[in-house]
């Protein structure tokens, strides 16, 4: 009848049936989705000599996938996330260090306790406005920082966490030097918890978080326990963010102060919202572009790299993050069409 | 006959002003009631109080029999409270099919599923999908709400809290905005509900409250100014001079 | 114990005077605007600049300083800040954020990464007694410029017509504009003025804080403290904000050294889950 | 011809910028003055920004070892930065030369650790003697929360009680602090006879005016401290203040030897600041490299080099030095300074030399 | 009587689209016009297009026969063109009071005299914009449009969410503005019979052109152009944009 019910370009059968179909082709992988996982694992054999840069892309692409799942799919500002990334590579830094350094028991450990401290901060968020959200998580991140700072006996203070050793990953491989193992190690723990973070948000429970974002008030209105959810994605999102931190202490096998600090939390936002807010894949992307930028420029002038990446985000932003991004797709757009065909 | 939602003494101050003025009233199982009233009366700010939206200054509310004052807004939806507002609240970047299906299935219980693909339930799509072929919503149902014409982002409004399957339903303005010639198709289909429901229409429109409900209240001020049968309300004089004015029905 | 608590006064108008212009832009604009710090900074440079090389008085720049900044906070605003208005908050970080880097990298390539020394006039070095206490004149200079500038503030633009302008214009700029608001210009002076303030802020905070080119970063978050504790909308919210933060801060240094570094963010974080739009918000939301 | 290579990692922005600086300008000031060829090598310089934070430097100096295969690595600005790849240098067999870091702790950390810096304890010592020899009975300690800093509190209270004098206080100010104000009022109320200061570098001025402001030199007391506090890189916008500050440290723009006066006229010719202690760490640094390719004739090996380095001696522009053979630490004199005005423009004017000092800590522990 | 507003050939739209096609009209001073048509009709985005809030893609716009194509928004406010918006867009953070103050122009229109015309207002004086009820925002909506003392007053749907004795009342109000002040308006309506016997004129507009234009006694007393326009031969096309 009208151009809008073209659009839904399923044959009609049943509205039943249609409304099924529609419904599954959401959560369809789509063929570029395993073209970038195939190229993140092509780039062993590509790029040899970038595996450390590519491990350090890897733990941000799951540290702003962590933030994604707040932000994107829930709504929740926050300038705190290293928090998580913090206690979860001070657990698995700790492990490390007291002889337990399997690097399984790390993750686990530091997804626990980076999720105990997400459920037990995530109900100061439940009021409040986003500017509040910003500096409540700013604020909890930049204490952490103190307190890490202040028991230097357990954290080695401004120093850093010395001596920490991890064993071979499934007792196997050692960490070398050329960083092969590390990312391998770091791409396969981004890669599952991403199918965890896909599945998730395909869900009822996925699905109810979106709602909560656009309108808590008719979320409320149709049964939906707004806080419930938002403690639970909270408290899994920080567990993604430890789980991060702890990869980061393990394929360094160094902890410093660092990993809490404001800096930390803004570049994982600007990365995420570099790459696309609430798709999961923007993380990724913006990782990588993010720290190719970075790598390139701070090869070329070291002292004023900043510069041009501020420069960058500028440009991006005034011509419009949306507008490139329908650009590139009608770049790609015949490309579709032909697969199509 | 029962009770199936019921106010005692509900009173709700905005600082100085009292926006709900001790009201006391029964609304019984299964009727079609109006709730009517001048401008800025306390209709809107009742059904708040009513769904938990704000928090009442005094008094109670009780929904079939249960005490559900101090109950939060979303456990009063899953105890058959459900509401439209006056100005659409809705999910602007969901569909229709999305946002009705959430509501069948967060009713049903499986909100919290996250291992799950949503849609994935055959009974949550169908009852989704009858829902939005009663409203004439199934050609759009794949289209994101905020595109969609205000008229059809009405009836959403309403199927969403249909979906809720409410045993009382709160209706604020549902027809603002609408064209003359499809306010009375909404209220035909709201007034095809099981006869065991019961609605509380606000409106303004007095065509139509006076061909949709049984029994009008009258709120003026904050307080409960009168409640009766359609007809003797509409003629009442004292409702005339405080609403109606010289135009009114009746 | 006076002394601590004019120190602490001090401290607090310090931080209200580099913040205040972000409770203009950020509370009274909605415009998150993090490269706050780099209009502080264009304030503190122009002053060190002018009294270092030309030799200007430290008085003529205090003016001067906040003139330089709101120039600069016009021509950015009408050529790019102006496009950014109506995007989301996060657009707005990412911009900003873009602009504080080229800030720091630029003035760094031009000025040299050290830190620029101003000499406050004799007239402002010096402590006097008061009250049992002995408090720095030049601290003591900084309290009475602030307290006028509160009052200035609040009166222009909250009171006035102008004020509402702006907050209509904020709430929905397409009708301020249909109901004759001249939106344009209103931003403009506002966000100058706001720019206008942190440049004087910086030129009067650079002897306490220091200033080099990395001063937009090192502050952002204590700026941010204060508008956010202040409750957004308001002056006089920052002003007590400030207050209650640089006395609680500098109290709790001197004594519990030991906690100091927390005591700023404790007070944050319990401000605003006792009242999460801070403190002096008025009128409650439905 | 062979190259050798040096990986070179500094931080060159964030808040230790003006280290990486320093440090760069003297680099290749020492090439340009020396060649970029010894015993038959070439020598290249691969310069990189860590942005101060410990995980990219580790990365950094990974990639350098693995991709570009140095045969040095030269730098670092901080403690922790230094620390983070001490792991790297002793798997990768390579000298990790450390021209900046100063924690005494860090030699300790891998065997091919050479530092040309100094540490604290070493420099801090010298004050805490002079001091107490110096009529200086009462000091309250003043210095920056973190190792360096309780490196320095330590050692001087230690070396002072020793003397015979008494630390009132011992007072830690939080590195990311912006104002000292209620630090001082604490000194003023513990009234000392001085007050003993660490601060790193970028801090100095901002704790010389709020310490001149809060009347402390009025109310007698004395500021003593190391020589970070009056940085040469820093110490002509410090200003008035500072004068008349006594500190120890072991290098000044104003040392008065032939070497230091070329140095100083070509470093200011080249850029358009003057050198301080950190551009002379680096200086030293490769300095000490050429000297071990001299000796091993041009064999770059990671263990020849370092056995080369330890034990070795010259003159650098800061006096005569050695490399400690047991600690890899360096040996140097400490000059006894105080600020003064010369031809306009301040320095730290030495007047005392406690001769080849070494790392306090370490000759501690082998008591 | 002389021109106030003139259209000539006016088109608009948003974005790629066109709404408004080829729309010309004339009101004279102290005239006023009721503007009918379907939803979607086009009706918001003509009057938008005079106050200067959407695109114009053609046509020029005459207030007082002076050209306000190229005018901005406020500008033409300054001319003297008030608005009621349709969707009332009451400044949230302002004060009831402040929304009015804050765009009143000098003029017989005051704050007091829109208190006394509705003085559940005067009540709700400092009432953030938004701790208003629904229809206390559109009296709000009025009454701000009445304070800035236009010579031109366009109103999008003023009756929508009043109570139906404040419809009869603002309703009064407005025939007495229009005939004893001078005041030209035009008046937005869903319900022709309702606002038929306070304009002079109407103008029925449909897929963005106009197909109706007379005085409103003729349009009211002619059956057959309602049955058309409005009644039930209307629904059987369906609405759509144009
Ligand atoms: N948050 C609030 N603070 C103060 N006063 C409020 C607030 N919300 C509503 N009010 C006032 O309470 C009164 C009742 O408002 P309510 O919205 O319930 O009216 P209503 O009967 O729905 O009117 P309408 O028919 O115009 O929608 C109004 O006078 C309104 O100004
Ligand atoms: N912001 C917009 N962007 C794109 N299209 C729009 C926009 N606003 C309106 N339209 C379209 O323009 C057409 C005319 O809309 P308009 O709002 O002018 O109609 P109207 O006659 O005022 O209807 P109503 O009676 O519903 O108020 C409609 O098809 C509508 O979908
Ligand atoms: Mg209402
Ligand atoms: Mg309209």
């Amino acid at each position: 009848m009208t151009d809008i019910a073209a659009a839904a370009a399923v044959p009609q059968i049943s509205p039943a049936a249609d409304a099924r179909l529609m419904l599954a082709a959401a959560a369809r992988w789509r063929w570029w989705e395993f073209a970038v996982w195939i190229a993140a694992l092509a780039a062993i054999v590509v790029f040899p000599r970038n595996l450390l840069l590519l491990n350090e892309i890897a733990i941000l692409a799951l540290f702003a996938l962590s933030l994604d799942l707040i932000l994107g799919f829930a709504g929740i500002v926050s300038l705190g996330h290293a928090a998580f990334f913090g206690v979860g590579a001070y657990a698995a830094g700790l492990l490390g260090k007291f002889g337990y350094g399997d690097p399984f028991l790390g993750l686990a450990a530091a997804a626990a306790v980076a999720a105990v401290l997400g459920f037990a901060t995530s109900f100061l968020l439940l009021r409040g406005s986003d500017l509040t959200r910003l500096m409540v998580t700013l604020g909890i991140a930049l204490m952490l920082l103190e307190l890490a700072n202040r028991e230097a006996w357990l954290t080695g203070g401004a120093d850093g966490l010395q001596g920490v050793t991890i064993g071979p990953v499934l007792g196997l491989f050692d960490f070398d030097l050329s960083g092969r193992t590390a990312y391998l190690y770091s791409l396969g723990v981004l890669f599952v918890l991403f199918l965890l973070a896909r599945r998730i948000i395909h869900s009822p429970f996925g699905l109810s978080l979106r709602a909560v974002k656009q309108n808590p008030l008719r979320a409320r209105a149709i049964g939906i326990s707004v806080a419930v959810r938002l403690v639970a994605i909270y408290t899994l999102s920080a567990a993604f963010a430890g789980v991060a931190g702890a990869l980061s202490a393990q394929t360094t096998q160094y902890v410093s102060l660092e990993v809490f600090d404001f800096i930390r939390s803004a570049d994982v936002m600007l990365v995420l919202v570099l790459g696309g807010v609430g798709y999961l894949y923007g993380g990724i992307f913006g990782a990588l572009i993010f720290k190719l930028m970075q790598d390139y420029l701070s090869a070329i002038t070291p002292q004023y790299w900043q510069f041009w990446i501020g420069l960058v985000l500028v440009i991006l932003v005034l011509a419009g993050r949306e507008r490139i991004g329908a650009q590139l797709t009608r770049l790609f757009a015949p490309l579709l069409r032909w697969r199509r065909a | 006959m029962t009770v199936a939602l019921e106010t005692r003494n509900l009173v709700k101050r905005f600082g100085g002003l009292v926006a709900t003025d001790d009201v006391s009233i029964a609304f019984q199982k299964g009727v079609r009631y109006a709730l009517i009233g001048p401008n800025g009366a306390g209709k809107t700010t009742l059904i708040n109080l009513l769904t938990g939206v704000l928090r009442p200054t005094g008094g109670a509310v009780i929904l079939e029999g249960a005490d559900i004052t101090g109950m939060a807004p979303h456990r009063r939806v899953q105890n058959g409270l459900a509401r439209t507002f006056q100005i659409n609240q809705l999910f602007p970047e969901m569909t229709p099919l999305q946002t009705v299906g959430l509501a069948v299935s967060e009713r049903q219980g499986h909100g919290r599923e996250w291992w799950r693909l949503a849609g994935g339930k055959r009974e949550v799509i169908d009852e989704a999908a009858a829902i939005l072929e009663r409203f004439g919503l199934t050609d759009v149902m794949g289209a994101e709400t905020k595109v969609l014409p205000y008229g059809k982002q009405r009836l959403l409004e309403i199927a969403v809290a249909i979906a809720c399957r409410p045993r009382v339903l709160l209706l604020d303005e549902p027809a603002a905005g609408v064209p003359e010639e499809e306010r009375h198709e909404i209220l035909d289909i709201v007034g095809g509900l099981p006869d065991d429901v019961t609605i509380l229409l606000i409106e303004h429109d007095m065509d139509l409250v006076f061909s949709f409900a049984q029994r009008i209240a009258v709120l003026v001020n904050g307080g409960l100014f009168m409640e009766g049968a359609a007809k003797d309300i509409a003629a009442d004089p004292r409702v005339r001079e405080v609403y109606l004015g010289e135009g009114g029905h009746g | 114990m006076v002394t601590i608590l004019f120190d602490g006064i001090a401290y607090g108008m310090l931080l209200f005077i580099l913040a205040c212009g972000l409770s203009v832009t950020l509370g009274l604009m909605n415009f998150v605007n993090l490269a706050h710090g780099a209009f502080a900074l264009a304030g503190g440079y122009i002053t060190a600049t002018l009294m270092n090389r030309a030799g200007f008085s430290f008085f003529l720049c205090l003016p001067i300083a906040f003139l330089f900044s709101a120039l600069i906070g016009v021509a950015l605003e009408r050529t790019l800040y102006r496009h950014l208005y109506d995007r989301s908050h996060l657009d707005q970080v990412l911009f900003t954020i873009g602009i504080v880097f080229m800030t720091v990298s630029a003035v760094d390539y031009t000025m040299g990464s050290g830190q620029q020394m101003i000499n406050i006039p004799t007239v402002l070095r010096g402590r006097i007694d008061l009250l049992g206490g002995s408090i720095g004149v030049y601290r003591l200079f900084i309290i009475v410029i602030c307290g006028l500038l509160t009052l200035l503030l609040q009166l222009a633009l909250v009171r006035t017509r102008f004020g509402s302008r702006l907050r209509a214009a904020v709430d929905d700029p397409r009708v301020a504009r249909g109901l004759g608001v001249n939106v344009n210009l209103v931003f403009a002076v506002t966000f100058a003025i706001g720019s206008g303030l942190a440049g004087l802020g910086g030129a009067l905070g650079a002897e306490v804080l220091g200033m080099d080119p990395t001063f937009p970063v090192k502050f952002m978050i204590y700026f941010l403290i204060v508008v956010t504790v202040g409750g957004a909308s308001s002056i006089t919210g920052a002003f007590f904000a400030s207050l209650l933060l640089g006395i609680a801060d500098v109290a709790g240094k001197y004594y519990v050294p030991k906690a100091g570094a927390f005591i700023i963010y404790a007070i944050m974080v319990l401000v605003l889950i006792w009242r999460p739009q801070g403190l002096f918000v008025k009128g409650a939301t439905r | 011809q062979e190259t050798v290579k040096i990986g070179v990692i500094l931080p060159m922005t964030g808040p230790s910028a003006s280290t990486g600086k320093q440090a760069e300008a003297a680099a290749k000031l020492w090439i340009q003055q020396n060649g970029a060829t010894v015993a038959g090598k070439k020598v290249e310089l691969i310069i990189k920004d860590d942005t101060g934070a410990p995980d990219v430097t580790k990365r950094l100096a990974q990639e350098l070892v693995v991709n570009d295969k140095v045969n040095v690595l030269l730098g670092f600005g901080l403690t922790p930065l230094a620390l983070a790849v001490a792991p790297i240098a002793t798997q990768a067999k390579i000298p990790q030369i450390v021209t900046a870091a100063a924690t005494a702790i860090i030699t300790e950390q891998s065997p091919f650790i050479v530092r040309t810096s100094f540490t604290l304890p070493q420099a801090t010592v010298p004050m805490a003697q002079w001091s107490a020899k110096n009529g200086i009975k009462k000091v309250v300690t003043l210095v920056s929360d973190y190792g360096p800093g309780i490196d320095a509190e330590k050692a001087f209270k230690d070396e002072f009680t020793k003397g015979g004098g008494e630390v009132v206080a011992e007072l830690r100010v939080p590195l990311r602090n912006p104002d000292f104000a209620p630090f001082l009022q604490r000194v003023k109320d513990a009234s000392p006879d001085a007050v003993f200061v660490f601060v790193p570098s970028g801090f100095g001025s901002a704790f010389m005016k709020q310490f001149a402001e809060r009347g402390l030199t009025q109310a007698g007391i004395k500021l003593i401290a190391t020589g970070d506090v009056t940085d040469d890189d820093v110490l002509n916008e410090l200003g008035d203040s500072a004068l008349g500050v006594v500190n120890t440290h072991h290098y000044s723009a104003s040392h008065d030897s032939p070497e230091n006066k070329a140095f100083v006229e070509a470093f200011k010719k080249a850029n358009n600041f003057r050198p301080n202690f950190m551009a002379v760490g680096a200086y030293d640094g490769m300095q000490l490299v050429y000297k071990a390719l001299e000796k091993t004739k041009g064999n770059a090996d990671g263990q020849a080099l370092l056995d080369a380095m330890k034990g070795m001696s010259w003159t650098s522009v800061r006096g005569p030095v050695q490399i400690d053979p047991e600690t890899r630490d360096i040996i140097q004199n400490i000059y006894v300074r105080k600020v003064e005005k010369v031809g306009g423009e301040l320095f730290n004017q030495e007047f005392a030399t406690i001769e080849k000092v070494k790392d306090p800590v370490k000759a501690a522990k082998k008591q | 009587m002389a021109e106030l507003l003139g259209l000539d050939h006016v088109a608009a739209g948003y974005g790629l689209a066109t709404v408004l096609n080829d729309i010309s009209l004339s009101l004279a001073d102290g005239r006023s016009l009721a503007l009918l048509g379907r939803n979607g009709a086009g009706k918001t985005t003509l009057v938008n297009t005079i106050v200067g809030v959407t695109t114009m893609k053609g046509g020029a716009i005459r207030l007082g026969g002076r050209d306000i194509t190229r005018l901005r928004p406020e500008q033409r406010a300054h001319a003297g063109i008030g608005w009621v918006p349709q969707e009332r867009n009451i400044f949230k953070s302002l004060t009831v009071e402040e929304n009015m103050t804050a765009v009143a122009r000098p003029g017989p229109w005051t704050v007091a005299r829109v208190y006394d015309m509705f003085p559940r207002l005067r009540e709700r004086r400092r009432n953030m914009g938004n701790q208003l009820s629904g229809g206390e925002q559109q009296m709000l909506a009025v009454g701000r449009a009445l304070v800035l003392n236009p010579r031109l007053i366009l109103l999008d749907e003023p009756t929508e969410g009043l109570a139906p004795i404040i419809v009869d009342e603002l309703l009064g109000a407005l025939k007495r503005i229009i005939w004893d002040e001078g005041v030209s308006a035009i008046i937005v309506e869903q319900n022709a019979q309702k606002i038929l016997s306070v304009t002079d004129d109407a103008v029925i507009l449909d897929r963005g052109l106009v197909v109706y234009a007379g005085p409103s006694a003729a349009l009211a007393a002619d059956r057959d152009a309602l049955e058309t326009h409005f009644g039930v031969a209307g629904r059987a096309g369906g609405r759509g944009a144009a």
